[in-house]
């Protein structure tokens, strides 16, 4: 620690959990998959340009995507996508006063939320379909 | 109670003028009742009388000694050595973040005082108004007008605990932000809103409550900022409605 | 055009040393404040906080009750920024205390100092968490101020009028001309290191508890004790008046709310090095017990902070509590023939204006200067203008 | 030293279509991911089955409205990051021109294959 003064170069340290708080860790969840996602969204609409070349090219990247790996990947995105949104609407109802004073146990219970989701998402993909 | 003395190191963050600065350990025998600031006066006194730190009260109404301890804000004249360490632990002492270093523990309020003075923050305030809306009255209303020292104390530790003003340093943080929404809730005073209505103001916070964290004076600046947007956003739509500001 | 101002040289950033240099500043001098600490960071901060309405020394103690009673009403014009003014109440407990009560209504009457006598019953509306067992209970004009910004609130406005300050500058000797004349002091800056020195036209010794231990240097002396006593704060807010115990000056008759708590004081005991003071466990739990007997439900609060605060009481050889809490300003021409030097100490918070006041006659009398005093009638400047950097307001 | 001094670049409007566009993305991505892994019998639709999904008009606008709403979150919170780091007030023109394209880019080229897949069915 050189220089305590803000800084831009310091944004890493966003992402710094130690002696943090509940409302940082879901900061930092927010950011990371607020990237990750927007990430996603790119890819996500270039793979769509497939439906444009017709049926083979889609159904080949489709039979791709359903592969394990890819599976996995997108089993985070579906988790990331849960975690963002759930958090979401805690910052949403924060952000109009509601829920300010149970803002910790709202953040506990919407990852819980969300966890459980990405469970049951993933019981779907890999064991019923 | 009677564990007797804790041998305990004091890791402090020292820095003079342009040198670079360094963790220097001071071993020190404590009673682990006694706090923080106690170990580091008498560092002070007794082992090296370069160190400096900003320390007034030592009851917590003045909020001059607000440091790092062990990579948390406390206000370190009522955060007994018992609360942050052990028998025979470390305690490091740092300044606060997001605040220039002057020397060692030492940091500059300069900015910090500016933005209180225009959130015209009071020191002053009802009795009868100077607790959180959602707290139980703490007295029963005699109806004098009594007038109490408001709970912010000014320390910057909201300040220095915040994600945003690690990197953004235009950001009119917590304790300013927390002071504009008290001053607007008790004066009505409608050019308050205009002056935090913008990125550097309410709209920056990322609801991470670190400020309400580590205040240790129940301001609860986040409640604040948040119940401020509210101010504000209800303030945006009665203008559309009557065109009077 | 302006001829050169006369240079002074204030070390100590208490009570003392702000208001004087703001009193000097307003009357037109160059101020340079140095202190090896933050603004307040010895006794000044350490503080009670009591605005003493004066009744406390209205019996024995007059000259300083009616020195209290005029600084309070001042300074509640003046620095009501920090100030929390509600009055006080005084309320006997026992027998003795009413034996008090004659002569407490004589002295108060004496010095100017307005007291209300209040039903027990009326007063238990007023404060409910009063002790139920009050036998009589005076309302006094007393207050509560947060030691940091009234220091600061004087320097700010010290600095509005140009003074200089210079915290973290520790005064290391003085400099003479050989001749017995002070002509500025060696300073070691305690932010970068760094030893310089400073020439001044005159200066002004404010270091309270410490104005032997500085005039030491230059084998100078004044008879000042260092009287440490011991506060305790609470973490709730149990009162909206001060209460005092309607007796003489002793251990733990005064408790005060401030912001969330309560906090009670003192002791008194007399001490040498004061640099370092010891908190003493025994003394804090008797301030539990006096401030469980003021207002019953302390007990149930938790302590939130103990802290010793060293008086600079004028005198020696007495009991401290005997000593007087005036203040006495002396011109070391006169008492050791050195020139240049003047020391101001003795006093206490509530009458650190008038310290100033009376300091900066004489400093103006000794410097030829014929400039009156102006700090009694204007509100001091915010605060938070000390922060200001420099050249903001100039 | 500055002080406050407001300036208007995150403002009380965008914040507010970010928190709007978020709430909404929450509502329409719960029908998206519920038709596409629970609904769809083998998991992930073929070529012919987002082909006959796109028939329906109400699916074309509510897949055109989501697309809207996750680009523009997507680029508000983009953007409100880099705010963060406290960029200088020509670099921030930049980087809203450089959101501005991508995001109509994103949006034109999107609304173009939803409406390219739904005109195949005829």
């Amino acid at each position: 620690m050189k220089n305590n003064q803000p800084a831009p170069g310091k944004a890493l340290r966003w992402f710094d959990p130690r002696h943090r708080q509940p409302g940082t860790w879901a900061f930092i969840l927010n950011r990371i998959t607020a990237l990750g996602l927007t990430l996603y969204l790119a890819l996500h609409l270039i793979m769509l340009g497939k439906l444009a070349q017709g049926p083979d090219a889609y159904d080949t990247f489709i039979a791709l995507a359903k592969t394990p790996w890819i599976k996995v990947g997108e089993l985070l995105v579906i988790s990331a996508g849960l975690i963002h949104g759930l958090n979401g609407i805690r910052i949403a109802l924060t952000s109009f006063g509601i829920g300010v004073t149970v803002q910790r146990q709202l953040f506990w219970g919407f990852l819980t939320l969300a966890l459980l989701g990405t469970v049951i998402f993933g019981y779907f993909m890999f064991f019923v379909h | 109670m009677t564990e007797g003395h804790w041998h305990v190191t004091f890791c402090i963050y020292r820095k003079k003028g342009d040198q670079p600065p360094f963790y220097q350990d001071f071993p020190l025998e404590v009673d682990p009742d006694e706090y923080v600031l106690d170990g580091i006066e008498r560092i002070w006194a007794f082992h090296d009388r370069s160190l400096t730190f900003r320390h007034a009260c030592h009851h917590s109404t003045c909020g001059a000694c607000g440091m790092l301890v062990n990579g948390v804000e406390k206000l370190t004249c009522i955060t007994p050595i018992r609360a942050v360490t052990k028998n025979g632990g470390t305690i490091r002492v740092e300044p606060l973040r997001n605040f220039p270093v002057l020397s060692d523990l030492v940091v500059d309020m300069a900015e910090f005082y500016l933005r209180m003075e225009q959130a015209h923050a009071l020191q002053v305030v009802p009795v009868a108004q100077s607790t959180l809306p959602y707290e139980p009255p703490p007295f029963p209303d005699d109806g004098l007008p009594h007038q109490r020292l408001n709970d912010c104390i000014e320390c910057g530790m909201c300040v220095s605990a915040c994600p945003i003003a690690l990197t953004a340093s235009s950001y009119q943080g917590p304790a300013a932000l927390a002071a504009t929404q008290q001053t607007y809730s008790l004066t009505g005073e409608k050019s308050l809103l205009s002056l935090v209505d913008c990125a550097d103001g309410v709209w920056r916070c990322h609801s991470g409550f670190e400020c309400t964290a580590v205040c240790p004076s129940n301001v609860d600046p986040a409640w604040r900022i948040m119940e401020l947007r509210r101010q504000v956003i209800r303030h945006r739509i009665q203008r559309i409605f009557h065109q009077d500001r | 055009m302006t001829q050169t101002k006369a240079h002074v040289i204030i070390i100590g950033a208490g009570f003392t040393g702000c208001a004087l240099a703001y009193d000097l500043a307003r009357r037109g001098l160059a101020v340079t404040v140095v202190d090896r600490g933050e603004i307040a960071s010895g006794t000044s901060g350490r503080t009670h906080g009591l605005l003493h309405s004066g009744a406390r020394y209205c019996v024995n103690d007059q000259e300083s009750a009616i020195e209290c009673i005029h600084e309070n009403i001042i300074l509640r014009k003046i620095a009501h920024q920090c100030i929390e003014y509600n009055g006080g109440f005084f309320v006997a407990l026992n027998e003795q205390d009413l034996a008090y009560q004659a002569r407490f209504e004589i002295g108060a009457q004496q010095c100017g100092i307005e007291i209300d006598a209040i039903h027990p019953q009326k007063a238990r509306q007023l404060e409910p968490n009063l002790n139920p067992a009050v036998l009589a209970v005076y309302h006094v004009p007393d207050g509560v101020f947060d030691p940091l910004r009234l220091a600061l609130a004087f320097a700010a406005s010290a600095r509005f009028f140009g003074a200089e300050f210079l915290p973290y500058h520790e005064m290391e000797n003085f400099l003479t001309n050989g001749q017995g004349t002070v002509t500025g002091i060696k300073l070691w800056n305690r932010l970068t290191n760094a030893h310089s020195e400073l020439k001044a036209d005159l200066v002004v010794n404010a270091t309270g508890a410490w104005a032997g231990m500085i005039l030491k240097k230059i084998g100078a002396s004044v008879v000042v004790t260092p009287t440490p006593g011991i506060m305790v704060a609470y973490n709730r807010r149990l009162i909206n008046r001060v209460i005092n115990r309607l007796n003489e000056p002793g251990d733990g008759d005064i408790l005060i709310p401030q912001r969330r708590m309560v906090v009670i004081g003192t002791t008194s005991y007399e001490a040498e090095e004061v640099d370092y003071i010891p908190v003493e466990k025994e003394q804090a739990i008797q301030m539990d017990r006096d401030a469980i007997s003021l207002v019953p439900g302390v007990a149930t609060c938790n302590r939130r902070g103990v802290y010793m605060s060293a008086r600079p009481l004028i005198g020696k050889g007495e009991a401290g509590r005997s000593l007087a809490r005036t203040f006495k300003c002396f011109d070391h021409r006169e008492t050791d023939g050195i020139e240049g030097l003047v020391t101001i100490t003795g006093g206490k918070a509530t009458t650190c204006r008038l310290m100033a006041e009376k300091t900066a006659d004489l400093v103006c009398q000794k410097l030829g200067l014929t400039a009156t005093c102006e700090t009694a009638c204007e509100p001091l400047r915010s605060y938070r203008e000390y922060y200001r950097p420099s050249g903001v307001n100039r | 030293m500055p002080g406050i001094q407001p300036k208007a670049r995150e403002g009380a409007f965008l914040w507010l279509i970010k928190i709007l566009a978020g709430l909404s993305i929450v509502i329409v991505l719960g029908i998206h991911f519920v038709v596409n892994h629970l609904v769809a019998p083998e998991g992930l639709l073929n070529y012919s089955d987002v082909v006959r999904y796109y028939q329906n008009p109400w699916v074309v606008t509510m897949e055109i409205f989501f697309l809207i709403t996750v680009v523009t979150h997507a680029l508000i919170g983009i953007r409100s990051i880099l705010l963060d780091l406290n960029p200088s007030d020509s670099l921030l023109s930049i980087i809203n021109l450089i959101l501005a394209v991508a995001g109509v880019g994103a949006v034109t080229y999107g609304i173009w294959l939803a409406l390219e897949i739904a005109s195949r069915g005829q």
